[in-house]
């Protein structure tokens, strides 16, 4: 018996999956147990990060790719991203971010266009901070709730990395002149 | 015909291109960036020269190096495919120049249909109704902006005079929003297109976008191929387009047909063409623009007609006539064709850049899929993040879409997060199967990408695959070079502990 | 219409079949053998059922294993493919039993033109011409033989009376060769068909083998979708097929095609069937035989047709009426389509076994690959080794080999060895480029596999890929479980020596 | 400067290809020494492999397998089969087959239908000794040249491996009665 828990990308309660080998011939079949409910799968390899996977009959041909320590499984049209969680490891699994955004990043890489932003001055939520260019489309950077800039870390004509910080948002009550 | 063609170009239609060159018999010669090395278009040409840099404007759109790289190596013409340099009146006049022909209209109609004011006008005169609009001098101020604006009424769009694509385009609702939107659409077109200069005219509500393919070969002869409807778009990019238009009666096909080609004989029109219009809910149709080059959704025409546009375009540029007549031309079936591009709905449709570590498109009767990439390719953030587009024909529209959704349901892209379950999602629209559309109808019914459940056969096959060692990454076994690869399960602790 | 079809057949055909009924919405199960347990056609499927074992005989022939787990799984009807248990009159009875449709035609037609003398004695009564030929008792003794060959005239062609597909046929020059012929004819007979019952008939010299599909439905009607030339054969197995056939004159194709829907008619036929002829070098024509099933080349006649056949064998096995009428019908351009097989045309058309370790079909408009693999898969003794089919259209018949040519030439296999290169040599052959075809083509024009000297670039290529660590193999990265897998290259000592 | 020997499969005169790294940028430049002729290659790996050469500008995608001891080149529609020479090993390359056979093997996995061989009986070339089913296919295997049966290894109806003997010849001037 192995068990293994899964968390769905963004929210989601954690899932766990227990597997339970049930035959020891060639073929790959297994007893599942997912919560409560109960299913014979049998798995087979069609190639690198390729099978597919027997349920009742149903043929599902599958592709998972991990990548950024996120599994992607592929699976009948669909793409359902997962976090493997390890209950045994001692590091936290780092993708706890802070509730609150302490900063405005670049999602893309890119070229900033306009900054509409000082240090010091307050901002109401979507209000546009700074306009990017990426792939020939532009993109307004709007702020994510009230705030008051801290520090502004690009420039016009400047080109950015994906993550990379943009502006620094001051923590609450904190922060320069009204 | 020709012996050596040069495809000034990348991606999708640099493939198809020559594979239509090839099968005639003409040898095919590639360019490249740095960033597109390995790129598929450079692996499928017979030859491939290097542009050295990594932006559009460092290697594809510099026309002196590629017109010298033809001229190194004996090309008699150079096919632009669409963007880049497809529809620039001076790489036309620098072909000429430099003896080369440029498979494409003459410089003239280049120039006068890229100036959205001129076309307009040269449409007027051959009787092709316009959408209410005005053009001028945006430095008269924005007080008489919104005077002028007030007279055509709200809603009204603004428009960049020069190139296409959505690039330099503003709705503006209301008066008070006039100013920042010629703002932001002058800044637009000057980036896209090194002319900042934009015009106004009358925003149609709910109009459908169905266009004319247009033929002309330096005999005289001009033609249409019939429509394609292109209503579903995003942000002014079609995604979705198909033909015929369900919109159209054969009484408004036949008249729309004519007026496309009344106009392109008026101005002499030679080569592949585009004549654009709108078409409202009462069956009115306005003229839009023309686009002087091979469009990106041509396969959907070739699809119903039976008829190789590329080729055609070969022939005419070598001063051929034009392999069919309007008598020839049936429309057979119906075909659609999705965009397919690298870029993720749920975040607002960012494009998404990586490696293309699992890329099968799917395959079958009917089906037809033009590719720029293959599984291993890098999408970088220098070009457009379309990967390829999914042709399908049905006997008719019912057909066409179940084929389409099948496909879709089959097209495997990991790595880059793709638009296909977004896809999928408007073509299973009520709405859409009734083929009620409109250029507003993706934020009308606010369609965005479906959260889907995780179902309980992936979280089997995640862990059976974890368990048995199914999984890996292609770029792990492929670009480690000089150690033994490690497949990604092998190094993830977590999972072999248990 | 049906809401579960059950597959019986593998491969190519069992893929092709799929994609049509789920595009129609119709589930589709498969079964598969022990050695077909990752094959594509049970990757398809919505469903599949092990057939344990892994010899026809034991897997896909075992009808009473089938029609159980079609009961068992609630399936409305069953598609048989071709071969196996297509022309199979007890398999069509024990569905009708089950009350399971068979999607074919009745019983007594499929026991009727199974046993070519009954097919041969009911073409000529509906006054269809026939070669002259004996049929009877073949224990009747050799000196009686030899009389009954003699009056026919050598040479003279033994078959076997169930069946097809080259098995149990044997050309006699001369009557020293007559004992030992039928003797070999029936033992292969026996073994394929498990009846040994062969005849003989006149052997026409040269023919081309052109034959007719036909379409019938229950309500009577029946119409024939044109020709398809099959003549390049190899061992009495067809490998190229085309439509039109360059040898029939529209008069002769009229006529053609009216005796086969004569004689269709005359016999009740219903669902899809072949009227196979020769055709000799002055466009008389003789019936051959009718196969009772969808045909392997039946692509050929969808590209022309622009009907999807196996949605017609639905509606037809459904009880509804042919989705076309004659008057519909039209042939459109030239569809011409290559067999893809496993075997080693420098070695005798060995088979050749192995695991496809790269497998990289060609794509492009107008180009349709009908394949049973894909890369990874495994080629066993067990099966047809037929990987694929190849169909490519054009306009007409030039533009078809030049893009078979094209297609061809990109197309990889690697890991068994197949006959493209065979092929490509067959259609840049002038005579077959002239349409100067019949069935002896191959062996007169002593037509064999070529031998390339290999060029620089090869060997620059195996010398560089192993010194850049770009060779790998598939199996080895695939199919090592539990440790890290080492690339082939990393391994080979003397490639590293230097 | 690294050279390398490869042998065409089959007939052929072994062939040196010596390689030198022209560039020591990315890209995969080299100088080729091929007898008397020189090229400048790039190579580009796209994928497990797969890859591609660009020699004078020409652009030639190609696949390349190592199997049984054997590279497979695919290229330009056609595929090349080569033998790696090791000139530093110790041991024999094992491709030195015996000049003349002493046994019939089958040439594939199959079925043995008939057998038309007794020990000690001669045959002449040509001659059919066994007739094999494969593939639903029937085939007749002959007699290499003329010779004298000296074991018959198989029986009518017997499954047989590839390569699996299945007639034994008599040694020159050998071999049982007339």
């Amino acid at each position: 018996m192995m068990k293994l828990h899964f968390k769905p990308h963004g929210d989601g309660e954690p899932i766990e999956v227990a597997i339970q080998k049930t035959d020891t011939k060639d073929h790959d079949c297994y007893q599942i147990t997912l919560a409560d409910r109960q299913a014979h799968a049998e798995i087979e390899s069609t190639g690198p990060g390729a099978g597919w996977l027997r349920v009742q009959g149903r043929v599902l041909p599958f592709r998972i790719l991990k990548k950024d320590g996120m599994l992607s499984v592929w699976l009948a049209g669909k793409t359902h991203k997962l976090e493997l969680i390890d209950r045994t490891a001692r590091r936290s699994t780092g993708s706890t971010a802070a509730a609150k955004q302490s900063h405005l990043q670049a999602p893309m890489p890119g070229t900033v266009l306009k900054i509409n932003a000082t240090p010091g001055a307050a901002f109401e939520a979507h209000a546009p901070l700074v306009v990017m260019e990426s792939m020939k489309m532009e993109m307004t950077l709007s702020a994510p709730h009230n705030g008051r800039v801290k520090d502004v870390r690009c420039k016009p004509g400047q080109l950015v990395e994906m993550g990379a910080v943009l502006v620094t948002f001051a923590e609450d009550g904190h922060g320069g002149a009204a | 015909m020709f012996k050596r063609v040069l495809i000034a170009n990348r991606g999708e239609i640099a493939v198809r291109i020559a594979q239509t060159l090839q099968q005639m018999g003409i040898k095919t010669v590639a360019v490249y960036s740095d960033a597109d090395r390995r790129a598929l278009h450079v692996q499928v040409a017979d030859e491939a020269y290097p542009l050295p840099g990594n932006t559009s404007a460092e290697t594809y759109l510099r026309y002196d190096k590629i017109i010298a790289l033809a001229e190194e190596h004996g090309v008699d013409a150079i096919h632009p495919g669409y963007g880049f340099l497809s529809e620039n009146e001076d790489f036309a006049t620098a072909c000429a120049d430099a003896r080369i022909t440029f498979i494409g209209p003459s410089p003239d109609v280049i120039r006068d249909m890229g100036d959205k004011i001129i076309a307009k006008e040269k449409f007027v005169a051959a009787g092709v109704p316009v959408v209410p609009g005005w053009s001028g001098d945006v430095t008269i101020g924005i007080d008489a902006l919104k005077k002028e604006a007030a007279k055509i009424g709200y809603p009204v769009l603004i428009k960049a005079a020069a190139g296409g694509g959505g690039k330099g385009m503003r709705v503006v609702p209301k008066e008070s929003d006039l100013a920042s939107s010629i703002e932001a659409a002058q800044r637009e077109a000057n980036a896209a297109f090194g002319d900042g200069c934009v015009f106004m005219e009358k925003y149609i509500t709910r109009p459908r976008h169905v266009e004319f393919q247009i033929f002309g070969d330096s005999h005289g002869n001009v033609v249409h191929l019939f429509e394609r409807e292109c209503s579903i778009q995003r942000r002014h990019q079609k995604i979705i387009e198909e033909s015929p238009s369900p919109a159209l009666s054969p009484e408004l096909r036949t008249k729309m047909g004519e007026a496309a080609v009344r106009a392109a004989k008026a101005i002499g029109y030679t080569n592949a063409g585009t004549v654009e219009f709108m078409v409202d809910a009462d069956g009115h149709f306005y003229f839009l623009e023309v686009n002087t080059r091979l469009q990106v959704e041509h396969p959907v025409t070739e699809m119903i007609t039976h008829h190789d546009l590329v080729r055609a375009q070969l022939i005419v540029a070598a001063g051929g006539k034009l392999p069919f007549t309007q008598d020839d031309l049936r429309q057979q079936g119906h075909a659609l064709e999705c965009r397919i591009y690298a870029e993720d709905a749920s975040r607002g449709f960012l494009p998404s850049i990586g490696t293309l570590e699992h890329y099968v498109p799917p395959a079958g009767p009917n089906i037809r899929v033009d590719s720029g990439v293959s599984e291993g390719s890098q999408v970088t953030v220098f070009y457009d993040p379309m990967l390829s587009k999914l042709i399908v024909w049905g006997r008719n529209r019912d057909e066409a879409i179940a084929r389409m959704d099948w496909a879709l349901a089959r097209y495997v892209v990991m790595g880059v997060t793709s638009n296909i379950e977004f896809l999928r999602t408007v073509l299973n629209h009520a709405e859409f199967r009734a083929g009620r559309l409109h250029t507003q109808f993706l934020d009308e019914h606010k369609i965005t990408a479906p959260i889907a459940a995780i179902p309980d056969e992936a979280l089997i096959a995640a862990a059976l695959a974890g368990r048995n060692g199914v999984a890996s990454s292609r770029s792990a076994a492929t670009h480690d070079r000089g150690e033994a690869s490690v497949g990604p399960w092998q190094s993830a602790n977590a999972w072999r502990a248990f």
